[in-house]
């Protein structure tokens, strides 16, 4: 569905369904309902084929047998108007503009900005699309980009071709809301590093990793947004570059692995199109702290709840993950990706990363 | 001469009024505030306790008058049997002088010394004597006397005595005179509140200077005078049980049987037999020896435990439920008479009720009222046994909040009725700890916390119902236009989905276009007769179904129709106007009703 | 006949023990546990008191033996001056009899309750009478008495009587056997304890079942014997003048100078004067409307207080610290006597300490000790008018934290001396809530408050120089070589800022490339004698200056340097060797000293 | 000194000349000290003759006579020290690196991530130099630009030259995190829009306001970054294009106009660097509540409080920000800017910016 006029049909088509069975219910004297699958971490499923994590079969009904459904099933009437009427006119608009507008919609009105939010997953989920279908715009920008890969770009200005490090500024690439306009046109990279912290991005490019390695340096910044995981899962699946993150030693940064890699809890229903299962974690791990022997800090509260809560995630139900974070509380402490900052401004480079990516076989030198 | 010779010189007897005294503080008169609310109280147990006495129902006159800067002069009357002229001046001016303290049975007054004590406490700061008025019946004249207290001895002093004309036929007047200040106003105004709640047969009259009013009765009866009972087995204690046998000549089982209450033939040889004893000894004649394992038998075999309907005089779930509606505004109300139960050989009862909702403070903790034998506590919540079984109490399984106390728009009463109240001080601002006690109110307020769940839980459960009347016959119809309009298709009927779901009746009113529209379905199985009202500025000329009734005031219009549905029907009138103003019906059950108004 | 007539019957008087045997709870009896330590309390304040009338160091034992599962024996005796035969049942078998009551001066006993009431205690619970031993002198042989009380009359019995032979040649011995648990253990200990606190002149010997200690006495003095005084003007009431004019055939000039304390012949006719009566009238003729009027004169006239130094026996500040210090491990400890004070016309003197830090526990609320006249008060602390007072102080602007008590490493002391301590009950557990006493307490606080912010800023400050010297001596240096590699010029001197911004003595030891040395300069104005301690793995056998003592220990050499410093003069000592270890040097003042280690 | 290698040897002479004053107290006999101006909204004032606000003259002296004090020094010494070393060796690094290679300096260890920040700061004020000077790099980079505007941007990878409409993709050119590497070519614009939210951003651009009133949008990210306010200050003073600030209607949006416009408290000593005195704020308005009947949030105890801290704040105290902050707390609401959505989501850039720009007078059409 790369065109996007085929594409708007389609989801207007796929909405409309769904209303008409609300619709045929009504007619039936039946209350109308939804069925969604129960979206929390005990549901969710790894799926051999796609090798993503995904909702399993646990679901709740929804029905409009009380004030509170009733009006969350309105609202959602109200949202799938106004995402037909959007398709129409070809506008598109962001979830908070979304919540603004629904100021005219009387009992529909949103009480708060992330009910309009859940409503959009739900219709993901539902529909089976994303939100890029219904013309629903994300706050925040993707990632930038910075090494040897050229792109096009379709825009309202027209179409622009880019190689992210011969045509932008040190800064990089800046990946679009939406991926879906972006073209991966070709390459010369032998992985891609996505990095959490900028200054480990500016740090590798500073040390002239990108050149040295081929390496296309992906800055995340923190928690990665939606195109920013696309466009990781596209670079992967499409060019077949190999991924890796490179993050800091704590628990929130393993869950921003597991994000590229496995999908979101939040987002399980778009993991086939957001993850990258053979993305390989090569930030600091417990074991590090303890080889390298990094400058660390005390684990707080929260930390360690995160851990505990991690060994409980499916996702990290492995060996690997299950030593490494046990390790870590017991050691009391987590590193940055920096502090490796404290073995010289070159040792991430000259050393840390070319072993690492060696024995992980994505170097072969 | 020897050190302890000279010191024994200075040994001697010190009168009980002397001890007193100088320590004021111990009876409730630590200071002049607290004095006049102790004086009152202390003359008003006295006047209760008689005309129960006596089967009189109580009319009692507080007065209090302020007769120069500091000093006051307090009244208070009653209707009670009287006091015949020989034994007034003991009964208030004699400490430790009384008639209640030898009875086992629950009365107001106990210890002899209360309105002794104030007339301590008036002649110590006014140097006044108190003038004590009694008539014991219509054919004598009305005794007038003027008495101080001689406080070496203790011993009344009568500084006066005439016989005077009295309008009342029976009852007693005490008049006396202190130091106070007018802060004390607001407490005894509280007094006499939690009084009257737990008195519902007394009407008190209350003067405070020149301002008046009454605490009415709700009950005409007179409660029963508790009748004196025999000391019960169970708690006597070796000391009381050593003098008891000491000062008797009958044989060890008509001891038993004689002495005590609840132990008949069998027991009585049934304890004797569990001791060892010979069943015909003479009690005068047995040392510790026999009377430890006597006392250990009294206390192990099992014997009924008092009968607390003839010593006890509870105030009953009913009357209590009077009371609190008298002074409070209530959503729920609930009160319980525990059984009978005994403590150290005192029976007592326990009675508690809770309130919720209405006009109490919705949130902080809640209010408690202690009382004990009918009288109420108003000092010292903190350090007594009723404050500490209410906390002790897991409110949060009866679903309401807790911090100590429960917390939220709550009343807890509890009463504690006993032979003989264990307070913690001669003041009688709290109960002491008697696990006995305490865990009889601990009983009692679950009791209640039960019934205060399901009223709270039913109360849920119709919000809920509600609840979900609103959301099928308000949203519904709204998602059915908008997914119409979706699906670019008619709007679906909904009627059918109000109409299975709920078996209640529907009122929706709407406006559109200058037209108003009102719709009632009876979606109930019974027939139902209705009034429905319309108030708005629409007159409804033109109505398709015109009221039964319209009337007119300041520009808005009150229309009613009355309609007869059976199930199933449904009624329709529409009416050229603007809409607006408010909808009504009655005659449906609140439960059965749903009333739409889709313009709000 | 009226009803009256038959309540007429039953009224009669109640004997005090009868009162107090069913309201045991009021004399601190309520619990098993509490019934020893009060029995106890009781006893140990009247060998107190016996032994200050008689000016006898106390040495007192005290032994609590289980005798049966439910049974305790308690043995207190002491080495006072004994009771006559004749005294000794109504001392220990009659409420309300004892030599303290109508004195004005400062008892731990006052009411003539205490002893007779676990008499009365002992005998419910056991139905065992007490034996009571007493001797007055040596020349007479003891006595042994088996005492109860008549609880119908409050009268001893005297159950036998026979003179034995004693080895203490003065002295009294009270047993009793009651029930009560083990629980009491630890409250009793911490009573001795306290009670041995505030009477440093007393030796507590203590048995409990098989274990024994002592409390030992930190001063050999008898704290003078308090003596009786007249009463004081202030705060007599109406109702004890007219008692007191009555019973007198003195003119007023003359009865107010002998019957009062303070009141001379100026200060009477100034009475007279200003209450406008005839200075030679007879007081006994006086009426209400002229008593009135005097006794506002007797309050208004400015009248010295009472002596307090008379009547009163405070422990003085400094047997306060003795005591404390015996019982706590404190850094900082003050305690302040206050000047004498009067509140309804008894003296009284408030004493307070506060001890800081130490072995304290670094959080939560203060400790807080309460005495009243020397007997340590271990119930209701919440009701008292001590924690009352000692909360409202402001002791955040003392630099200590406080949430309602003051929090932190703090202990707090209270000690109420007065003629008539205000108990709120006659289990005397808690101070009332009188005016004049709690601002005394508050002042005293205040003062010692005072003293607490110095010695807490004292310590602060000593740190921040202790601080500063440390800046200068080990940081400064580190300054100096980085600038020096920054301008690309030699490291700076910093001798030259050491000397002069501090008067001290500061060693130095360093190691660098195999060469540890030690540096030590004079920069105080006098000379030092130092004592050079270096204990390393280094033998230092290539010293520049050898070590004035050596010794080895498990491959640890400690050197030793004795060096002398004149003002202004330096040492330095290197040797071969890899440092570490520890060094410090002897014979310099604390403060005065710096010792920076360079390698740590 | 735009070049390079001259800026570093000035610097390198600057510290070495504030390193020997203490050489030279401490040869003295003299403790060494620092004077510093204090470091508080109270002591800034408005300097007539660069429009911007400053430091006043309140001072504090601090010298080594404390441990505390003392450490501090030292640790100012060995910063000293190792940006010397970096400019010799023409390196650069992060606070953060910097922080973790304090690991080794013993005593002079840094004890937390913001002392490190702190120090630099006051280096900065000491030597009125920026930190970019020391080669001391930010985690964040600036802002994205989109609009008729070109720059050439001097990277590790050679000159870049790039026109901000036209040769990247819809998410814009990327401000690098060192803008003295940018030069300013040339441009075609009537203004530059300075936006607080991405969705609003992309809102400009989907209705094309960028083109139809030729306006640069920058896209601040919440507070702007140093980059970000030194591009504005530049594209401002070199350039001549008038700067307007489009923000949410909360104290915290006021105060990132403030920092774009009279420079923040935090780096007062370089307000004239950063500080754009002649940016126009656009934003959200209380009294744009009251009179486009804006939906609105009730203020939190956090916004009042910050507005009333603003009400005491000299950057603050003129007729107008009075008038509207008061304003604010009487009414007791705030408004986000894509509130506007809730009168069409045409209505900001058919209405109110248009009217808003005349108003100003940046727009003259």
């Amino acid at each position: 569905m790369s065109d996007p006029t085929e594409r708007d049909t389609a989801t207007k088509k796929r909405l409309m369904e769904m209303a008409k069975v609300w619709y045929d219910q009504m007619n039936n004297g039946e209350i109308p309902s939804i069925t969604l699958p129960t979206r929390t971490k005990y549901n969710i499923e790894y799926d051999d084929e796609s090798e993503v994590w995904k909702y399993g079969d646990k679901e709740s009904v929804r029905n409009a047998g009380t004030a509170k459904s009733a009006t969350h099933m309105l609202k959602m009437a109200y949202v799938i108007w106004f995402i037909k009427t959007q398709l129409q006119e070809n506008r598109s608009s962001t979830l908070r503009e979304m919540y603004y507008i629904s100021e005219g919609w009387k009992q529909a009105k949103f009480g708060a900005q992330n009910e309009s939010n859940y409503l959009i997953e739900d219709l993901e989920i539902i529909t089976a699309m994303q939100r890029e279908f219904f013309h629903m715009r994300p706050e925040e920008d993707g990632a930038s980009i910075f090494g040897p890969i050229r792109i096009r770009e379709n825009t309202r200005r027209g179409m622009k071709e880019i190689h992210c490090q011969d045509d932008v500024g040190e800064a990089g690439y800046n990946i679009p809301n939406n991926v879906e306009n972006v073209e991966l046109v070709d390459h010369d990279a032998s992985c891609v590093i996505a990095i959490e912290t900028g200054g480990m991005f500016s740090r590798l490019q500073e040390n002239g990793f990108d050149e040295d390695y081929n390496a296309v340096l992906l800055h995340l910044k923190g928690q990665p947004a939606r195109a920013t995981r696309r466009m990781l899962k596209r670079m992967n699946e499409e060019l077949g570059i190999p991924v890796v993150v490179f993050t800091d030693g704590d628990p929130w940064s393993y869950r921003i692995y597991a994000s590229v890699a496995y999908g979101s809890i939040k987002s399980a229903h778009m993991s086939e199109l957001l993850a990258t299962p053979s993305a390989q974690f090569i930030g600091v791990k417990p074991s590090d702290i303890q080889r390298y022997n990094l400058p660390a800090d005390k684990l707080t509260e929260q930390d360690v709840s995160a851990l505990r809560a991690e060994l409980t995630d499916p996702r990290f139900a492995t060996d690997f993950w299950r030593k490494e974070i046990n390790l870590q509380l017991e050691m009391n402490l987590k590193s940055e990706q920096q502090a490796f900052a404290s073995r010289g401004l070159d040792f991430v480079t000259k050393e840390y990363l070319p072993s690492m990516l060696s024995e992980i076989g994505v170097l072969k030198r | 001469m020897v050190l302890a010779d000279e010191l024994a010189k200075k040994q001697r007897s010190i009168s009980v009024a002397e001890f007193f005294e100088k320590n004021k503080q111990m009876l409730g008169f630590d200071s002049p505030t607290r004095g006049i609310i102790t004086t009152i109280k202390e003359a008003i147990d006295n006047s209760l306790d008689a005309c129960e006495e006596a089967q009189v129902l109580p009319d009692i006159l507080v007065s209090v008058r302020r007769i120069s800067n500091d000093v006051f002069r307090v009244v208070v009357e009653d209707n009670g049997p009287g006091i015949v002229p020989e034994k007034m001046p003991s009964v208030f001016a004699k400490l430790l002088y009384g008639s209640r303290f030898h009875q086992v049975r629950q009365t107001r007054g106990q210890q002899g010394i209360g309105i002794s004590a104030a007339v301590l406490y008036a002649q110590l700061t006014t140097g006044k004597p108190t003038i004590v008025t009694s008539r014991t019946d219509a054919k004598n004249k009305a005794h007038t006397m003027s008495l101080v207290i001689k406080t070496e001895t203790n011993e009344p002093e009568v500084l006066s005595h005439e016989e005077v004309d009295w309008i009342l036929p029976h009852g007693t007047r005490v008049q006396l005179e202190f130091k106070s200040n007018i802060a004390a106003r607001k407490k005894l105004i509280e007094y006499l509140k939690y009084t009257s709640i737990v008195n519902p047969h007394a009407k008190f009259r209350v003067e405070i200077d020149d301002e008046s009013f009454t605490f009415e009765r709700v009950s005409s009866e007179v409660p029963p005078c508790p009748v004196a009972i025999k000391p019960h087995p169970y708690g006597i204690e070796l000391g009381v049980l050593k003098r008891m046998t000491a000062a008797s000549d009958l044989p060890l089982k008509e001891f038993l049987v004689e002495s005590f209450s609840k132990v008949g033939e069998k027991t009585a040889l049934e304890i004797c037999s569990s001791a060892r004893l010979d069943s015909a000894v003479k009690v005068s004649s047995l040392g510790l020896e026999s009377l430890n394992p006597l006392l250990d038998a009294m206390q192990t075999t099992k014997i009924p435990a008092p009968s607390a309907s003839q010593c006890l005089s509870p105030i009953t779930d009913e009357l209590i439920v009077k009371g609190m509606e008298k002074e409070f505004e209530l959503d729920f109300i609930k009160a319980r008479t525990r059984p009978g139960s005994v403590y150290g050989g005192h029976s007592f009862i326990v009675e508690a009720a809770i309130g919720y909702g209405g006009k109490l403070p919705p949130e902080g903790s809640a209010i408690l009222l202690r009382f004990a034998n009918r009288v109420p506590l108003l000092y010292q919540q903190g350090a007594c046994a009723i404050t500490n079984a209410v906390q002790n109490v897991n409110w949060k399984s009866y679903g309401v909040s807790q911090s100590g106390l429960p917390t939220g728009p709550i009343l807890i009463l509890v009463h504690v009725a006993a032979t003989n109240v264990p307070f913690t001080s001669e003041s009688k601002d709290a109960v002491a700890a008697v696990p006995e006690i305490e865990r009889e109110i601990t009983l009692a307020l679950q009791e209640l916390g039960r019934d205060l769940k399901m009223f709270l839980s039913r109360r849920d459960r119709n919000k809920l119902q509600d609840d979900r009347a609103r959301a099928i016959c308000s949203v519904i119809p709204l998602i059915a236009a908008k997914v119409g309009e979706i699906v670019e298709l008619p709007v679906p009927d909904t009627s059918l989905i109000e109409g299975r779901i709920m078996r209640r009746v529907v009122l929706k009113k709407s406006s559109a276009g200058g037209k108003v529209m009102i719709h009632i379905d009876n979606y109930t199985t019974k027939s139902q007769e209705i009034s429905l009202y319309d108030i708005s500025g629409d007159n409804a000329g033109d109505a398709t179904v015109p009221p039964s009734f319209v009337s007119e005031m300041d520009g808005e219009y009150t229309k009613i129709w009355k309609v007869t549905l059976s199930a199933g029907e449904a009624f329709e009138v529409t009416y050229t106007g603007s809409g607006g103003g408010m909808i009504e019906m009655q005659g449906v059950a609140e439960n059965l009703k749903v009333v739409v108004d889709l313009d709000v």
